[in-house]
């Protein structure tokens, strides 16, 4: 039995499958993020003892360009399986990974620095926002990273057999981790910032 | 989808690369920006300006959604409008309430 | 038109009420000609069109729109209803007009599982309040030390109000959300933690003799406040009870509450008055058991 | 009749590519099969059986509940001794005891038994074949939710073995109660997570499986009226989820992490000031809870609604009346759920401007709903109605959801809300949608497609001792909760409200209903050995025992239905009702059958 449409688009809608399916968990994405972006307004706004830390921008920025330069590299990698360059896509796919394990040593440098000067949760409800936002956001990546780990290794087994289909998941994934990377371009100003 | 010989892809590239500089930029820019000490409504209203447009041009050209289906276009204008009643309806009950 | 509900609902003794139940039962019309006219419909359908009468259907069905006229006399009704009742009705629960220049005010602090009761005195001031002078034995966190609170009454499960007043009860809640509920008031009202919402009203009928307290709780005929909203393990019996009395008889009580003040101690002798107040079986249902509860509830 | 498909093997598919598929044609080891089946029959089965029993064991908890409520503090008949000396000691249930049942109960039936039942095994054994595809879109995906799901269930299921037990906060969890309950709560909040993950995997798996594997034909109007209740369901899973999957997180925070997010400041229990940072809200929980959980009762409604649309009118013989019109007002509806979650929330203090618009929102839901019931009632009209037992269910659910849909009125106006919030007369209002509405609509969607799953119908007699008792009964439960709740008994009142004065007048039905429940429960008896009875021993069928017109009937029936579901796909030539067209011999005209 064959699913239709795991490689080409189908013709009235002009997707494949995965590729809608992606689009409809990121719509899920978004309501979830914005649960607790919503959450962070009204907390804020109705708390006049509210209490924003000073956070270490200097990381953030940092980490920020780590993400922006991990989305072009997964976009590379996809653009290379279309030129048919094995070798270079998983260049570009470890590369992905490797700003994306970046990026997670960096957080980890900096939750540390504030669990040092005595900022957890329990602090104030700016940083419970924070955590709780950051920290959910770092499970994406590391969810993301799982993803990629499995492309680059047994999954990527389907280049041979299917590469078309293959080349879609590489796509997806990619839509997955750019929006990852869109989560934080927002996340950034909104804790580090205002 | 996009098309897959090697002109059109080159020219892809490129898109990619502008857009990565000009996101490089904007953050340096929102960075910058924060430390001018502007008031607090101007600070967040260019602070989420920018924001918005780096989003835009993630979602635009990293994730190709300008010349997308229209299907996604749906998905995600439902999506958004949620989006919007989830942030401003509780805010909106908030701020009218018994008492003031 | 109200008896048709009336008969099921506790009775009404509040001004704003018997709006309220009007429209309730307006509802309740609507909701009772659709169910019986479409169920008329329903059994006569299921009857006429039954196979063995009706071997062939039709494939086209009804074909008049009566079924379009009737879902927009739904809508009408409705909007009827929204626009003409209901929007109104609640414009004046949140602010109703006032003809007392000065509502009788009373604070309620509720907290697991009981009502604490806070009565400006006299002077029409509340004394000021602070958490940390919360404990066991001041449950509002009242600063005795404060002139303003000298004349103060706190009152544990007990409520007596004037009568014709208007009444406004500040609400507010120590511990989790609790549900203020006054069944012959029509007066429901979250108390959340936080937050400090003004509930208004005004009574029109004095709690009737056989309904006051002391007693009431065997023969089951006082005015209770309930608590409507799930707090914990005894939320079932956060039972408080409220009166409403002619201004004599409430100034009177007032005036044995001051007597009892006088030794002018702080907090202790009002609480203690409030037992002695307070009928055996009312203080067992309210304070006493609750403390031991509030323990467990942890 | 028919039951060869047309033959247009694939058309408009292609499949040029060999693959390695595990098992594709090969003999299934039994684990795959089974148990890590990615077969949508077999993950639809599974779905089914384990929300049965959460479904048994929802209506068990809430049997220890009714018996409490009718004889408060007396000893529990039969199994009392088993419920654990920190439960019922001596068999007498503890309030603590029956707030953990009450919570419990909410969540289970939501939760873990209808929405799975009518989503994960209604959704996934019919839809693909209603819409001629050979599986869902992303099989393993399929089978994942499934797993998910089971997680969570068992994660609810240990939480009552904690110390402590279960979640005691009620099933709407409210802080800041739930946030100073014990570890239960902690289990709850876990539980949801992968309740929600599970339902968020699944409606995408679903929208994904209906817009992009429809047979060639098979136009978004030519669709069953099931699947398209099942799409806008599954938009409300995928959008109104994840902010209870965000609170769940923060509550979790709260709990485990000390944050504030629902926690105001100065908080004092049991005699002593908690020490935390405050600053919280408790109604932001409220609202990101509503948020999800208004969408939430209309998606245990609308695959309600789909699968007795699909009965009537097969039983009727006659085409939907009013197809188009349902298909908007689904769609209309499930858009208009998210706006109107507050009205959950009118007696926390809300001005006058947005109770207004929540008001305002709550009536215009109300149409959409009228006009669906209309249809369904005049789509009798003209009919040649067969009273067999999918029917009967179906008929009932008209009347049964009219008494839970008109109570919600006077609920969504404001003013008659305040003496109605958090009374019986909300238990009575949800539970005519949620039990003789939507289990009624299961009960019919078993009895419907049980021939399908099995290739055997299930016997008419005892369905039909099972449908007359279980009306009567379940009558005898929920009607009387109006009454009770005009004269203001609040709900979750471990004594039922014996303690209160203005509950006196209306006690004596405490012990109605709950007679009424257990006779519930005896009614099901007939069931449960039908449903075991039949699968053996029931009457054998052919593909299409009801002469039913959409293509789930066109496809060889189980057991021999395969992974793939049809030799070929379907072609379709029309909608989904052709039943008796004019001058046609046969009642009806399947949706895969060429010709006029
Ligand atoms: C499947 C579930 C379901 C459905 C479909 C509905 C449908 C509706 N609900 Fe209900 N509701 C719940 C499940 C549901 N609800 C639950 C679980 C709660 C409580 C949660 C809790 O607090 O624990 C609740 C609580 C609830 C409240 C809060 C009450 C309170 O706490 O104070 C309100 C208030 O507006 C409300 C309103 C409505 C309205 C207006 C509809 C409308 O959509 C109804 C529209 C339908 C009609 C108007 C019927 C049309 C009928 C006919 C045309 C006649 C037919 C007659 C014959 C066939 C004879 N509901
Ligand atoms: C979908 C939701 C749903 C369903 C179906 C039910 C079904 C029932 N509920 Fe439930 N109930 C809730 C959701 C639901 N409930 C919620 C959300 C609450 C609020 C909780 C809270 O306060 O937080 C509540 C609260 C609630 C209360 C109020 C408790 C209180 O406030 O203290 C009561 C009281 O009688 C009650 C009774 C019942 C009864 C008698 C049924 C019966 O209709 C049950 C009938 C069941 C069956 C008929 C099932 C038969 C099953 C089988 C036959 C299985 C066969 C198995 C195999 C073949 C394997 N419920
Ligand atoms: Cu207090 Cu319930
Ligand atoms: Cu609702």
């Amino acid at each position: 039995m064959q699913i239709p449409y795991n490689e080409e688009p189908r013709p009235d809608t002009g997707l494949y499958n995965a590729k809608l399916g992606i689009w409809l968990f990121l719509a899920s994405e978004v309501m979830l993020f914005g649960a607790l972006f919503s959450s962070y307004i009204l907390l804020r706004t109705g708390n006049p003892d509210w209490h924003q830390e000073e956070l270490d921008v200097v990381l953030a920025t940092i980490n920020t360009l780590f993400l922006i330069t991990s989305s072009v590299t997964v976009v590379f990698a996809w653009m290379a399986l279309r030129l048919n360059d094995f070798a270079k896509f998983k260049l570009y796919l470890w590369l992905t990974m490797a700003l994306a394990g970046a990026f997670l040593v960096v957080k980890y440098f900096e939750y540390s620095a504030e669990f040092e000067h005595h900022l957890y949760p329990s602090s104030n409800n700016f940083m419970a926002t924070y955590f709780t936002m950051t920290g959910l956001h770092g499970i994406h990546i590391l969810g993301g990273m799982v993803v990629f780990g499995y492309l680059l290794g047994p999954g990527a087994k389907m280049w041979k057999s299917e590469p078309e289909r293959f080349t879609n998941r590489i796509e997806v994934a990619g839509l997955y981790w750019h929006f990852v990377d869109l989560v934080w371009i927002f996340l950034f100003p909104s804790l580090y910032l205002l | 989808m996009a098309g897959h010989s090697p002109e059109e892809i080159s020219a892809e590239r490129r898109v990619y690369v502008t857009v990565f500089a000009s996101l490089g930029v904007l953050t340096l820019v929102t960075v910058a920006v924060a430390s001018l000490d502007l008031s607090t409504g101007a600070a967040i209203f260019v602070a989420l300006a920018i924001a918005s447009v780096k989003g835009s041009l993630v979602a635009c050209y990293f994730m190709h959604l300008i010349g997308e289906r229209k299907l996604i276009y749906a998905v995600l204008a439902l999506t958004f409008f949620f989006f919007l009643v989830l942030i401003f309806l509780p805010l909106a009950a908030q701020a009218d309430r018994m008492g003031g | 038109m109200q008896s048709f509900l009336a008969r099921w609902m506790p009775i009404d003794a509040s001004s704003h009420g018997a709006p309220l139940d009007r429209m309730n039962a307006m509802v309740h019309w609507l909701m009772l000609v659709l169910f019986v006219g479409w169920g008329l419909y329903f059994l006569y359908v299921l009857y006429r069109f039954r196979a063995s009468a009706n071997p062939k259907a039709s494939h086209e069905g009804a074909k008049s729109h009566f079924s379009s006229y009737i879902e927009a006399g739904v809508a009408i009704v409705e909007v009827i209803l929204l626009v003409g009742f209901a929007i109104p009705a609640w414009a004046s629960w949140v602010s109703p007009e006032t003809s007392d220049p000065e509502p009788f005010v009373v604070r309620v602090v509720a907290q697991q599982f009981q009502w604490n009761v806070h009565y400006p005195g006299p002077d029409g001031v509340f004394g000021p309040t602070d958490v940390s002078l919360l404990s066991n034995t001041n449950f509002v966190g009242l600063d005795r030390a404060d002139p303003a609170a000298a004349d103060d009454v706190v009152m544990i499960n007990q409520m007596p109000l004037p009568v014709d007043r208007d009444i406004t009860v500040m609400l507010s809640s120590k511990d989790v959300i609790h549900g203020f509920f006054l069944p012959q008031m029509r007066v429901k009202q979250d108390a959340v933690p936080g937050l400090a919402i003004p509930v208004r009203f005004r009574a029109v009928t004095a709690t009737p003799a056989d309904g006051l307290f002391p007693g009431c709780f065997q023969t089951k005929t006082c005015w209770e406040i309930a608590c409507a909203q799930l707090c914990g393990l005894t939320h079932y019996r956060m039972q408080g009870y409220y009166t409403i009395q002619s201004q004599d008889s409430f100034d009177a009580w007032m005036d044995e509450q001051q007597a009892l003040l006088q030794p002018a101690q702080p907090a202790q002798p009002a609480q203690a008055t409030d037992e002695a107040q307070a009928d055996s079986s009312a203080a067992a249902a309210g304070g006493t058991e609750a403390d031991e509860h509030a323990d467990a509830s942890q | 009749m028919s039951d060869d498909p047309v033959d247009k093997s694939g058309a408009g598919h292609s499949h040029g590519h060999d693959h390695d598929h595990a098992g594709g044609h090969h003999e299934e080891s039994w684990i795959r099969k089974y148990v890590f089946s990615t077969d949508h029959k077999m993950i639809g089965l599974q779905y089914g059986i384990t929300a049965l029993c959460f479904l048994l064991f929802g209506f068990c908890l809430m049997l220890l509940m009714r018996w409490q409520l009718a004889y408060p503090g007396s000893v529990v008949p039969l199994i009392g001794g088993w419920l654990g000396e920190a439960n019922a000691p001596g068999g007498i249930i503890l309030p603590a005891f029956y707030n953990q049942l009450g919570a419990m109960h909410g969540t289970i039936m939501v939760f873990l038994a209808i929405v799975p039942l009518a989503v994960g095994a209604f959704g996934n054994y019919v839809l693909p074949l209603q819409i001629g595809a050979p599986d869902m879109a992303f099989p393993k995906l399929n089978m994942m939710s499934y797993w998910v799901y089971f997680v969570g269930g068992i994660v609810m299921l240990v939480s009552f073995f904690l110390p402590g037990g279960a979640a005691n906060s009620g099933w709407t969890s409210y802080a800041p109660l739930s946030v100073i309950a014990t570890t239960g709560q902690t289990a709850w909040l876990f539980g949801m997570v992968f309740l929600i993950t599970s339902s968020l995997l699944g409606s995408m798996n679903m929208i994904v499986t209906i817009i992009q594997l429809r047979a060639p034909g098979m136009t978004f109007m030519r669709l069953p009226f099931f699947v398209w209740s099942q799409f806008v369901t599954s938009f409300l899973l995928l959008l109104a989820f994840p902010p209870l999957e965000a609170a769940s997180v923060m509550q979790l925070m709260d709990r485990l992490a000390g944050s504030s997010f629902f926690m105001p400041s100065g908080l004092f229990v049991s005699g002593q000031a908690l020490e935390y940072a405050g600053g919280g809200s408790p109604l932001l929980w409220q609202h990101l809870f509503w948020f999800l959980a208004h969408p939430e009762v209309y998606v245990l409604i609308l695959p309600a609604m789909g699968i007795v649309a699909e009965i009537i009118a097969n039983n009727t013989r006659k085409p939907l009346w009013g197809y188009k019109p349902m298909v908007y007002s689904t769609i209309f509806l499930g858009f208009m759920s998210f706006i109107v979650w507050a009205h959950h929330m009118f007696m926390t203090g809300m001005g006058t401007v947005i109770s207004a618009f929540f008001q305002t929102t709550t009536m215009i839901i109300s149409i959409p709903s009228v006009v669906i019931l209309t249809a369904l009632l005049i789509s009798l009209w003209g009919g040649s109605i067969r009273f067999n037992t999918p029917m009967l269910f179906s008929l009932a659910f008209l009347p049964m959801f009219g008494i839970g849909g008109l109570t919600g009125l006077p609920l969504g106006l404001a003013p008659a809300d305040i003496h109605l919030h958090d009374t019986y007369y909300v238990i009575g209002h949800f539970h005519y949608v949620v039990a003789p509405g939507t289990i009624f609509a299961i009960f019919a969607g078993i009895y419907y497609w049980f021939p399908k799953f099995t290739g055997r119908k299930m016997s008419e007699g005892l369905g039909k001792l099972h449908f007359w008792l279980s009306f009567i009964f379940i009558n005898g439960v929920f009607a009387p909760m109006f009454i009770q709740g005009l004269a203001g008994v609040s709900r979750r009142l471990y004594d039922g409200g014996l303690s209160y004065s203005h509950a006196q007048p209306v006690l004596h039905w405490n012990v109605f209903m709950s007679m009424a429940a257990f006779g519930l429960f005896l009614a099901q008896l007939p069931f449960v050995f039908n449903f075991f009875w039949s699968m053996k021993k029931g009457e054998k069928v052919g593909s299409n025992p009801w002469g039913a017109t959409t293509i789930d009937w066109a496809c060889t029936t189980s057991p021999p239905l395969g992974h793939g579901n049809f030799e070929h796909i379907p072609t379709v030539y029309r909608g989904p009702y052709e039943y008796s067209p004019p001058g046609a011999d046969d009642d009806f005209l399947p949706q895969h059958v060429p010709g006029s």
